[in-house]
C-alpha cells in the first residue's frame, strides 16, 4: 500500500461516507437508491485499491447492478415517497 | 509512517461512520425500502472492514500467481507481495449471502405492498392492529 | 420522537466507539500491517506450488482455490443460501404460466426505443462470450463461477430492459422452467462433484488434488492441453451456469406485471 | 523499426490520456455550469467519450509500448481496448434512453429555443 | 527517464485532476434536481472510474485488476437503462 | 443457407471477441473459444444478423467500417468536443439549446442504430427520440442554428450516413 | 485412515445429503408433476438422514469417548472447514433429524390443500441442513454459512401462505432482524480473525492458552481485546437467533405465521441451535481462558439476567393471548429463558439442566404445535374463542395435547418437570444465585394456567358454534401427535436413566475444551506429517 493508493483510499470513503448520509436521509427513495449506487461505485473502487479484483467483480455485479435494479422494481411497483412523519 | 497509520485510523474510521449511518437507517427508517437501501449498505461496510484487515503497507499485489510455470523465486516474490487471500474469500461468500437475504426482502416487500397497500412501517402496524 | 432519536444516535454511537478503540488497542494487529497473517502466506506460498505437491490445489488464482479448495464447503452451502433465497422466491411468487401470446399481442409498443433494441442485440451475445471467457479462466485469473454468472445474467437483464419479458419466452424461447432446470442441473452437478471423490473410494468430501495421508484418485490436474485446476474448473463452470440462470429466473419472476397478480391473488 | 513505433504509440497513448484527464475535468464543469438536463447531456458526452473511451484507447497503445509489463501486457491491451469499445456502443444508447426517458416523464426543457417533439407529440 | 517512470509520472500527475472531477461529478449528484441529472452524473463517474481502474493497473503492473473495468462498464450500462425504463414507464418488465 | 451462414459470422465474430477477452492464442484458449463460440452463436445467431448474412463476409464494408472509424474518432469528435468545451469554459456559456427533427434516409435496423449512436457520441448533438414511421430522428441540440429539417440533416448527420450506408445498407 | 473417520463421514453427510436434495426436488418437481413424488423423496432422504443421525449417536455413545473430527477436502485444522462431532452434537443432530423427520410426516396431510408443496419441501431441506451444519461445524466462519442457510429458508418458510397477512409481516420483520444480526455475527468472524489469524474453533481455544495448531503462529492482535469484542458480538447475534429477552421481540410473531409444522420446528429446534451455538463458545472454547478481564463470566450473568427476563416475560405475556399458537409462541420465550439461566451457571449441574431442558422442550413444543395445528387444520381458525369445544370430537388430539402441556409446565411425572427439578436443583446448590429458583417455580404456574386455558378453551367450554361436522384428525396427522406424547411420557418416568447415560456424558462431552482442542490437534499432526 503505497502513499498514493492511501490517500485515494481516504479521499474516496470521504465520498462514500457522505452518499451514505444522503441515502439515509433522501425522503425520495428513488433518490435515496440512485444514491446508494454511487456509494456502491465509490466502494468498488476502495476494493479496487485494496488489490481484490474477485471481490470487484462480484461487488460490482450485485451492488451497482442488481442492488439497483431490484430497488428500481419496488419502486416502480411500490411506492415512491417515503412519507413524513407527523 | 505515521501519515500511514493516520490514513489508516482514518479508514476505520469513516467505516465506522458509515456503519453507524446505516444502522440508525435500519431501526429509523420510515420506509421498508429505505430499511433495505441501509441493510445493503451495512452489509456492505462490514465487507469492507475485513478487507481493510487484509491490506498491508509496502509494495502489494492482488493474490493471483501471474504464470502457470511459476519458479521457487515467484513464489517467493507473490508471497512476500500478495495481499491476505482469507479475508477476499470470506467477502466473497458475504456478498453472495447478502445478496441473496437482499432479493428475497424484496420479494417480501413487493408482497406486502400488495396486501397492505403500503410499505410505511407504521401504517402496517397501524393496519395490522 | 426526539428522545428515541437520541437514544438510537447514543447507542449506535456506543458501537462505534467500542469496535473503533478495539482496533486502534490494536485487538486486529498492529497498525500499520506490513507483513500478512501466518494462515495467509501458507495458501498463498501453496496454493500452485509445483515443487511440494503435497499441500497444493493446482490453482494459481489463491482466492479462487479458496473458494472451491481449501474452503469448499462454504462455497457450497453459499450456493446453497443463494438457491434457497431463489426458492423461497419462487414459492412467494408462485404462479401459473402467464399467458405469453395474449398480453404480449395486447400491447403495441414493448420495451425501449429501437435504438436500445439494436445495441442490445448486438451486445447480448459479446456479453455472454466474454462472461464465458471470464468463467472459464476462473481458476488462472481473477473472477469465477459467481461473478461470470452474474455478468452472463447482464446479457438477459438488458433484454429484458431493451424488448421486455416476453422477449425471452417467445424469440429465446426460454421460459422461467427453462432457467430452473438450467440452474438445477448446474447445483446437482456442483453436488456430485463434491461427492465424486467419496464415490471413488476417499472419505473427504469435496476433495480435489489427493493427499499423501488420503491416496485416492484425484481429479485430473488437466485435460490435454486443458489446465482445469482440478476440480476448480468444472465447479466455475457449474456455478456459472448457476447464478446466471438464477438471477435470469429471479428477474423473470419480479418483472411479471403487477395486473396479473392481482389477478391470481385476487386483491 | 518497432523501437519507433513503440515510442510512437507511447506518446500518442500520453497524450490521448492527458486529453482525456482533461476531457474528464471539463465535463464535470460542464456538468455542473450547464442550466438542464438536456443540456447536460452534452457535457457528460464529453466526460464519457473525451474522459473514458479516448484515454482508454491511449492506454491500449501505451500497453503494446510498455516493455516492463512483460508477457501480460497483451492483457492490459485487450482489456483497455474491450472496455473502451463496450462503452462506445453502450454510452450513447445509455443516454439515449435517459434522455428518452426524461422528456417522458416531463423533465423541463427550458431554456429551450424549439421543442419539435413536444409538439409532435401533441399533435398525433 | 524509462519508459516506466515516464508512464507512473504520468500517472500520478493526472491523478489530482481526476479527483477534482470526481468531486465536481458528486456535487451534481448531490444538487441534481431530477433523478435523471443524477443518474447522467453517475454514468459519468463510473465510466470514469472505469478508465481510471485501468490507468491504475497500468501502475500497480497488475494486469488481473483490468477485467473490473470491463464489468463496471457493463453494469453502468444496465444502470442507465433500467432508470430510462423507470423513467419512461411503471411496469419495468415489458 | 442463410441460416447456416449467418451462424458463421455470429461465430466467428464471437470466436473473435473471445480471443480478445482471454488475450492469448495458447491451444487452450483457442479450444475453449470454439467451444463457446459455437454454443452461443447457435442461440443467438438470428439475433445478432437478422437478414443479409452475405453482408459480413464483404470485405469492402469492413474497409468502409475501419476508414469510418478512423475519420470519426480522429476528425468528426476532436471538433465537436472542441465545440463544446469552448461553449462549457466561456464565461457566458452561449449555448441555443432546442430539439430538431432529423430526418434520414437509411433503411436497416443496424444503420439506423450506427447513425443515432454516431450522433449521440458527437457532444453537442442528442439523439431524444426516434420516428421509425416518419423516418426521424429527434436530435437535442446545444446550439440551433436551424430549425428546417432539411439543413438539419445537412448539418448534424449527412457525413454519417454517407459512410455507414455504405457499411451496414 | 481409521473406522472413525467414516462415522465423523456420516454425520458430514447429512447436511450435505439434504441439501443436495433441495438442490434436485425443483427438478424433480419439473419431471414429476405429482405431489405424491415429492413427498415421497423427502421422506426417504429424511429417513435416510435420521438413520445416519442414529449410527453416529449410537456410535458417539458406546464407542466414542473423544470427539471426532471431519475434514472437508481432507484438509486438516487449521487450513480447511472441519466439522467436530462431540456427544452433545450427535445428541442434538439425533433430535433434529427426528423432529423434522415427524413435522414432515405431520405436513403430508396438513399441507394437502396448499399449492406450491414442492418449494415446501425444499426449503424444509434447507431447514435441516441449516440446522445440522450449525450444531456439527467447528469453524466460526462455516457457522456464520450455515446459519445464513437455517435462516433463509426459515424466513422463507414463515412467509409461505403469501396470502395471510400477518405471514409476509412477520417475515419480513423476522428477516431484517435475523439479517441484521447475521452481520453482526460476520463483524465478530473479522475480530476474530483480525486477532487470532485463524477461523477454527479448536485453534481459537488453543491460542487463549499460549499454545496453537500448526502453521497459524502466535495470535497476531492483542487477543484480550479481540476475544471480548468477538464474544460480545456473537453473543448478542446469536442470543437474538435463540430469542432471549430483550431479543425476543421478533418471535411471537414469526413463529405462529408459519404454517404449523414450521412452528413446530422453529419453535422446538431452531431456537436452541443458537443456544447450542452460544455454549459451544461459552463453555467449550472460551471457558474460563481470560482471567484477566472476566468478559466470559460477565456474558454468563448476562445471559442469567436475560434468562430471568425472559422467563418472567414470556410466562406474564402467555396469559393474556387470544390466539391459541401465540400462546404456544409465548411459552418458547419462557422456556428459553430457563435454558439461558442453566447454560449462564457455567457448570455441570446447570448445563445438565439446560440440556435435559432442550430435549424435553423440543419435543413438548413441538407436540403442541403440531397439536394446535390439527385443530387449525380441522377448523379453519387460530382464535380460542372459535376453537371452542372442538376437543371433545377429536379425543387423541386432545390427549396428545393435554400430554404436551402438563409436561411443558411441569407436571410430575412428566419430562420438564425432571428437567425444571435438575435447574431448581442446580440453583439450589449456586450460592448466591438461589434465590432464583423463586422464578422458576412462580413462572411454571403461570406456564401452567396458560396451557390449561387453552385446554378449557378447547375441551371443557361448552361449543360457542356447531361443532358436530368436526372429525378427528388424519391418521398421518395423529400418530406424529401420539409418538411425540408417547416420547414425553418416556422421558419422564426413564428421566434418571436417559440423564446418567444421555444427558450427562453430552454436557460433559460439552463442557470438555481438553478432548475438542486434542481431537483437533491430533487430526493436524497425523495429516501435516503424512501419515
Amino acid at each position: 500500500m503505497s502513499l498514493f493508493a492511501a490517500s485515494l483510499i481516504t479521499f474516496t470513503l470521504t465520498i462514500g461516507a457522505l452518499f451514505t448520509y444522503l441515502a439515509i436521509k433522501s425522503r425520495d427513495l428513488l433518490k435515496a437508491t440512485i444514491f446508494s449506487a454511487a456509494q456502491s461505485a465509490t466502494y468498488a473502487l476502495i476494493f479496487f485499491l485494496l488489490m481484490a479484483p474477485d471481490i470487484v467483480l462480484a461487488y460490482i455485479a450485485v451492488a451497482i447492478g442488481i442492488y439497483t435494479v431490484i430497488l428500481l422494481y419496488i419502486i416502480s411497483k411500490t411506492e415512491r415517497y417515503e412519507e413524513v412523519e407527523s | 509512517m505515521n501519515f500511514e497509520i493516520f490514513l489508516q485510523l482514518y479508514g476505520y474510521l469513516a467505516l465506522m461512520v458509515i456503519m453507524v449511518i446505516s444502522l440508525y437507517g435500519i431501526v429509523r427508517g420510515a420506509s421498508l425500502i429505505k430499511k433495505l437501501i441501509a441493510l445493503t449498505i451495512f452489509g456492505d461496510t462490514a465487507n469492507a472492514l475485513i478487507i481493510f484487515l487484509g491490506f498491508k503497507f509496502g509494495e502489494i499485489y492482488p493474490p493471483v500467481l501471474p504464470t502457470l510455470k511459476p519458479t521457487l523465486e515467484d513464489i517467493a516474490w507473490f508471497v512476500s507481495t500478495a495481499v491476505d487471500p482469507v479475508p477476499q474469500c470470506l467477502v466473497i461468500t458475504a456478498v453472495v449471502i447478502n445478496m441473496a437475504i437482499t432479493m428475497f426482502l424484496a420479494f417480501l416487500v413487493i408482497q406486502i405492498y400488495r396486501l397492505y397497500g403500503t410499505t410505511m412501517v407504521k401504517k402496517i402496524a397501524k393496519l395490522k392492529g | 420522537m426526539k428522545t428515541k432519536d437520541v437514544v438510537i444516535g447514543i447507542t449506535t454511537a456506543i458501537l462505534l466507539l467500542v469496535i473503533a478503540i478495539a482496533i486502534i488497542l490494536g485487538g486486529t494487529g498492529w497498525t500499520p500491517l506490513t507483513e500478512i497473517r501466518l494462515l495467509a502466506k501458507f495458501y498463498l506460498e501453496n496454493c500452485f506450488n509445483l515443487f511440494d505437491k503435497n499441500y497444493w490445489a493446482a490453482s494459481p488464482e489463491a482466492v479462487s482455490a479458496m473458494l472451491w479448495d481449501y474452503r469448499g464447503i462454504d462455497t457450497y452451502y453459499e450456493t446453497a443460501v443463494f438457491f434457497l433465497a431463489v426458492i423461497s422466491g419462487v414459492a412467494l411468487f408462485r404462479i401459473a404460466e402467464v399467458k405469453v401470446g395474449a398480453i404480449s399481442s395486447m400491447r403495441r409498443e414493448l420495451g425501449l426505443s429501437i435504438i436500445v433494441k439494436t445495441v442490445t442485440r448486438i451486445a447480448f451475445p459479446l456479453i455472454i462470450t466474454v462472461s464465458a471467457s471470464v468463467a472459464l479462466h476462473g481458476h488462472l485469473t481473477p473472477g469465477g463461477g459467481f461473478q461470470s454468472g452474474s455478468m452472463m445474467a447482464v446479457a438477459f437483464l438488458t433484454a429484458i430492459a431493451a424488448f421486455s419479458r416476453y422477449f425471452i419466452e417467445e424469440n429465446l424461447k426460454l421460459t422461467k422452467d427453462n432457467f430452473l432446470t438450467l440452474r438445477s442441473v448446474g447445483l446437482i452437478t456442483i453436488a456430485i462433484l463434491a461427492l465424486a471423490p467419496i464415490l471413488a473410494g476417499s472419505i473427504a468430501l469435496m476433495q480435489n488434488q489427493a493427499k499423501p495421508w488420503s491416496s485416492t484418485p484425484s481429479f485430473p490436474e488437466a485435460l490435454g492441453i486443458l489446465w482445469t485446476a482440478g476440480s476448480i474448473f468444472y465447479y466455475n463452470l457449474a456455478e456459472f451456469l448457476t447464478v446466471g440462470a438464477g438471477f435470469t429466473l429471479l428477474f423473470l419472476l419480479i418483472s411479471i406485471p403487477e395486473e396479473e397478480f392481482r389477478r391470481i391473488l385476487r386483491l | 523499426m518497432w523501437e519507433v513505433v513503440n515510442q510512437l504509440f507511447l506518446y500518442i497513448g500520453m497524450a490521448l490520456i492527458v486529453v482525456g484527464a482533461l476531457c474528464d475535468l471539463i465535463g464535470a464543469l460542464g456538468l455542473l455550469r450547464f442550466p438542464n438536463f438536456f443540456v447536460r447531456i452534452h457535457a457528460a458526452t464529453v466526460g464519457v467519450i473525451g474522459g473514458a473511451v479516448y484515454p482508454l484507447f491511449g492506454l491500449t497503445l501505451i500497453a503494446f509500448a510498455c516493455d516492463f509489463l512483460g508477457y501480460w501486457r497483451w492483457l492490459f491491451a485487450s482489456g483497455s481496448f474491450i472496455t473502451a469499445i463496450i462503452i462506445m456502443f453502450t454510452a450513447p444508447a445509455g443516454s439515449h434512453a435517459l434522455a428518452r426517458g426524461s422528456h417522458r416523464g416531463r423533465v423541463p426543457v427550458e431554456p429551450k429555443v424549439c421543442d419539435f417533439l413536444e409538439e409532435d407529440k401533441g399533435r398525433s | 527517464m524509462s519508459v516506466e517512470e515516464l508512464v507512473r509520472t504520468l500517472i500520478i500527475a493526472i491523478t489530482p485532476i481526476f479527483c477534482v472531477a470526481v468531486a465536481l461529478y458528486t456535487v451534481r449528484i448531490i444538487k441534481g434536481p431530477t433523478p435523471s441529472d443524477m443518474a447522467l452524473a453517475i454514468d459519468c463517474l463510473t465510466y470514469d472510474v472505469c478508465f481510471f481502474m485501468a490507468l491504475l493497473a497500468v501502475y500497480f503492473k497488475a494486469p488481473f485488476l483490468i477485467v473490473c473495468s470491463i464489468c463496471l462498464a457493463l453494469w453502468t450500462y444496465i444502470f442507465s437503462v433500467y432508470l430510462a425504463k423507470y423513467l419512461e414507464r411503471r411496469e419495468l418488465g415489458e | 443457407m442463410s441460416r447456416i451462414l449467418s451462424f458463421l459470422a455470429t461465430f466467428l465474430l464471437l470466436f473473435v471477441v473471445f480471443i480478445i477477452a482471454s488475450a492469448s492464442i495458447s491451444p487452450m484458449d483457442i479450444v475453449l473459444g470454439l467451444i463457446t463460440s459455437v454454443i452461443v452463436a447457435a442461440f443467438s445467431s438470428t439475433l445478432l444478423i437478422k437478414e443479409a448474412p452475405t453482408k459480413v463476409f464483404n470485405v469492402i464494408r469492413w474497409a468502409w467500417a475501419i476508414a469510418y472509424f478512423f475519420y470519426y474518432f480522429l476528425i468528426i469528435e476532436p471538433k465537436c468536443h472542441w465545440d463544446v468545451v469552448k461553449r462549457i469554459l466561456h464565461p457566458k456559456m452561449p449555448i441555443k439549446p432546442g430539439i430538431v427533427r432529423v430526418p434520414y434516409d437509411v433503411k436497416s435496423d443496424y444503420t439506423i442504430t450506427a447513425v443515432a449512436c454516431s450522433i449521440t457520441n458527437t457532444p453537442g448533438t442528442v439523439v431524444v427520440d426516434v420516428d421509425e414511421e416518419g423516418k426521424k430522428y429527434y436530435v437535442h441540440w446545444i446550439d440551433v442554428k436551424a430549425t428546417d429539417p432539411k439543413v438539419c440533416h445537412e448539418m448534424i448527420s449527412k457525413t454519417f450516413e454517407k459512410y455507414l450506408r455504405r457499411v451496414f445498407d | 485412515m481409521t473406522w472413525t473417520n467414516y462415522i465423523a463421514g456420516l454425520a458430514a453427510l447429512q447436511p450435505f445429503l439434504a441439501i443436495f436434495a433441495a438442490f434436485a426436488l425443483p427438478l424433480i418437481s419439473l419431471l414429476a408433476k405429482r405431489r405424491q413424488i415429492w413427498e415421497c423423496f423427502t421422506l426417504t432422504i429424511l429417513l435416510i438422514n435420521f438413520a445416519l443421525s442414529l449410527i453416529v449417536f449410537y456410535y458417539m455413545y458406546n464407542f466414542s469417548c473423544k470427539p471426532l473430527l471431519y475434514a472437508f477436502g481432507s484438509w486438516p485444522p487449521p487450513i480447511g472447514i472441519v466439522y467436530t462431532i462431540d456427544r452433545g452434537a450427535s445428541l442434538i443432530g439425533l433430535l433434529i433429524n427426528g423432529l423434522v423427520l415427524t413435522a414432515m410426516i405431520f405436513s403430508i396431510r396438513y399441507m394437502e390443500h396448499e399449492g406450491g408443496t414442492q418449494w415446501y419441501y425444499t426449503l424444509m431441506l434447507g431447514f435441516e441442513a441449516g440446522m445440522l451444519g450449525c450444531v456439527y461445524t467447528g469453524d466460526i466462519f462455516n457457522l456464520f454459512v450455515m446459519l445464513e442457510v437455517m435462516s433463509i429458508s426459515a424466513y422463507g418458510l414463515v412467509a409461505f401462505r403469501r396470502e395471510t397477512h400477518e405471514a409476509v409481516e412477520a417475515a419480513i420483520k423476522y428477516a431484517i432482524v435475523g439479517s441484521v444480526a447475521t452481520t453482526i455475527y460476520f463483524i465478530a468472524v473479522i475480530f476474530a480473525y483480525g486477532s487470532f489469524g485463524t477461523l477454527n474453533m479448536a485453534d481459537l481455544a488453543l491460542k487463549l492458552k499460549d499454545s496453537t495448531l500448526p502453521i497459524t503462529g502466535p495470535p497476531i492482535g492483542d487477543i484480550l481485546i479481540g476475544s471480548t469484542v468477538f464474544l460480545t458480538l456473537a453473543f448478542w447475534a446469536l442470543s437474538l437467533k435463540a430469542a432471549i429477552a430483550p431479543n425476543h421481540f421478533w418471535l411471537p410473531d414469526a413463529h405462529p405465521a408459519a404454517p404449523s409444522p414450521i412452528s413446530a420446528l422453529l419453535s422446538g429446534i431452531m431456537v436452541k441451535v443458537a443456544i447450542f451455538a452460544l455454549m459451544r463458545y461459552m463453555l467449550t472454547i472460551f471457558k474460563g481462558t481470560i482471567p484477566t478481564f472476566p468478559v466470559v463470566e460477565l456474558l454468563n450473568y448476562t445471559l442469567i439476567t436475560m434468562g430471568v427476563l425472559s422467563t418472567i416475560l414470556g410466562s406474564t405475556l402467555m396469559l393474556v393471548q387470544r390466539d391459541i399458537k401465540r400462546l404456544i409462541a409465548y411459552g418458547t420465550i419462557l422456556n428459553i429463558g430457563y435454558i439461558a439461566m442453566g447454560v449462564g451457571l457455567a457448570n455441570l449441574s446447570g448445563l445438565v439442566a439446560s440440556l435435559f431442558h432442550i430435549v424435553n422442550h423440543a419435543i413438548g413444543k413441538a407436540l403442541l404445535f403440531m397439536a394446535a395445528g390439527a385443530y387449525i387444520h380441522v377448523t379453519g381458525s387460530r382464535d380460542l374463542d372459535e376453537l371452542t369445544g372442538v376437543g371433545r370430537r377429536m379425543p387423541f388430539t386432545t390427549a396428545a395435547y393435554l400430554v404436551g402441556a402438563l409436561a411443558l409446565a411441569g407436571a410430575p411425572p412428566l419430562s420438564c418437570f425432571m428437567s425444571k427439578l435438575l435447574l431448581f436443583k442446580a440453583y439450589l446448590e449456586s450460592g448466591w444465585l438461589a434465590p432464583l429458583v423463586v422464578v422458576i417455580v412462580l413462572t411454571s404456574v403461570f406456564a401452567l394456567m396458560g396451557y390449561l386455558k387453552v385446554f378449557y378453551h378447547v375441551y371443557a367450554k361448552q361449543p360457542t358454534r356447531d361443532i358436530s361436522s368436526v372429525k378427528e384428525a388424519p391418521t398421518l396427522m395423529v400418530v406424529p401427535l401420539l409418538v411425540l406424547a408417547s416420547l414425553c411420557i418416556v422421558l419422564g418416568i426413564a428421566a434418571p436413566i436417559i440423564v446418567d447415560n444421555v444427558i450427562v456424558p453430552g454436557a460433559l462431552s460439552l463442557l470438555n475444551t481438553q478432548d475438542y482442542v486434542l481431537a483437533a490437534q491430533e487430526a493436524a499432526k497425523l495429516i501435516m506429517e503424512g501419515g
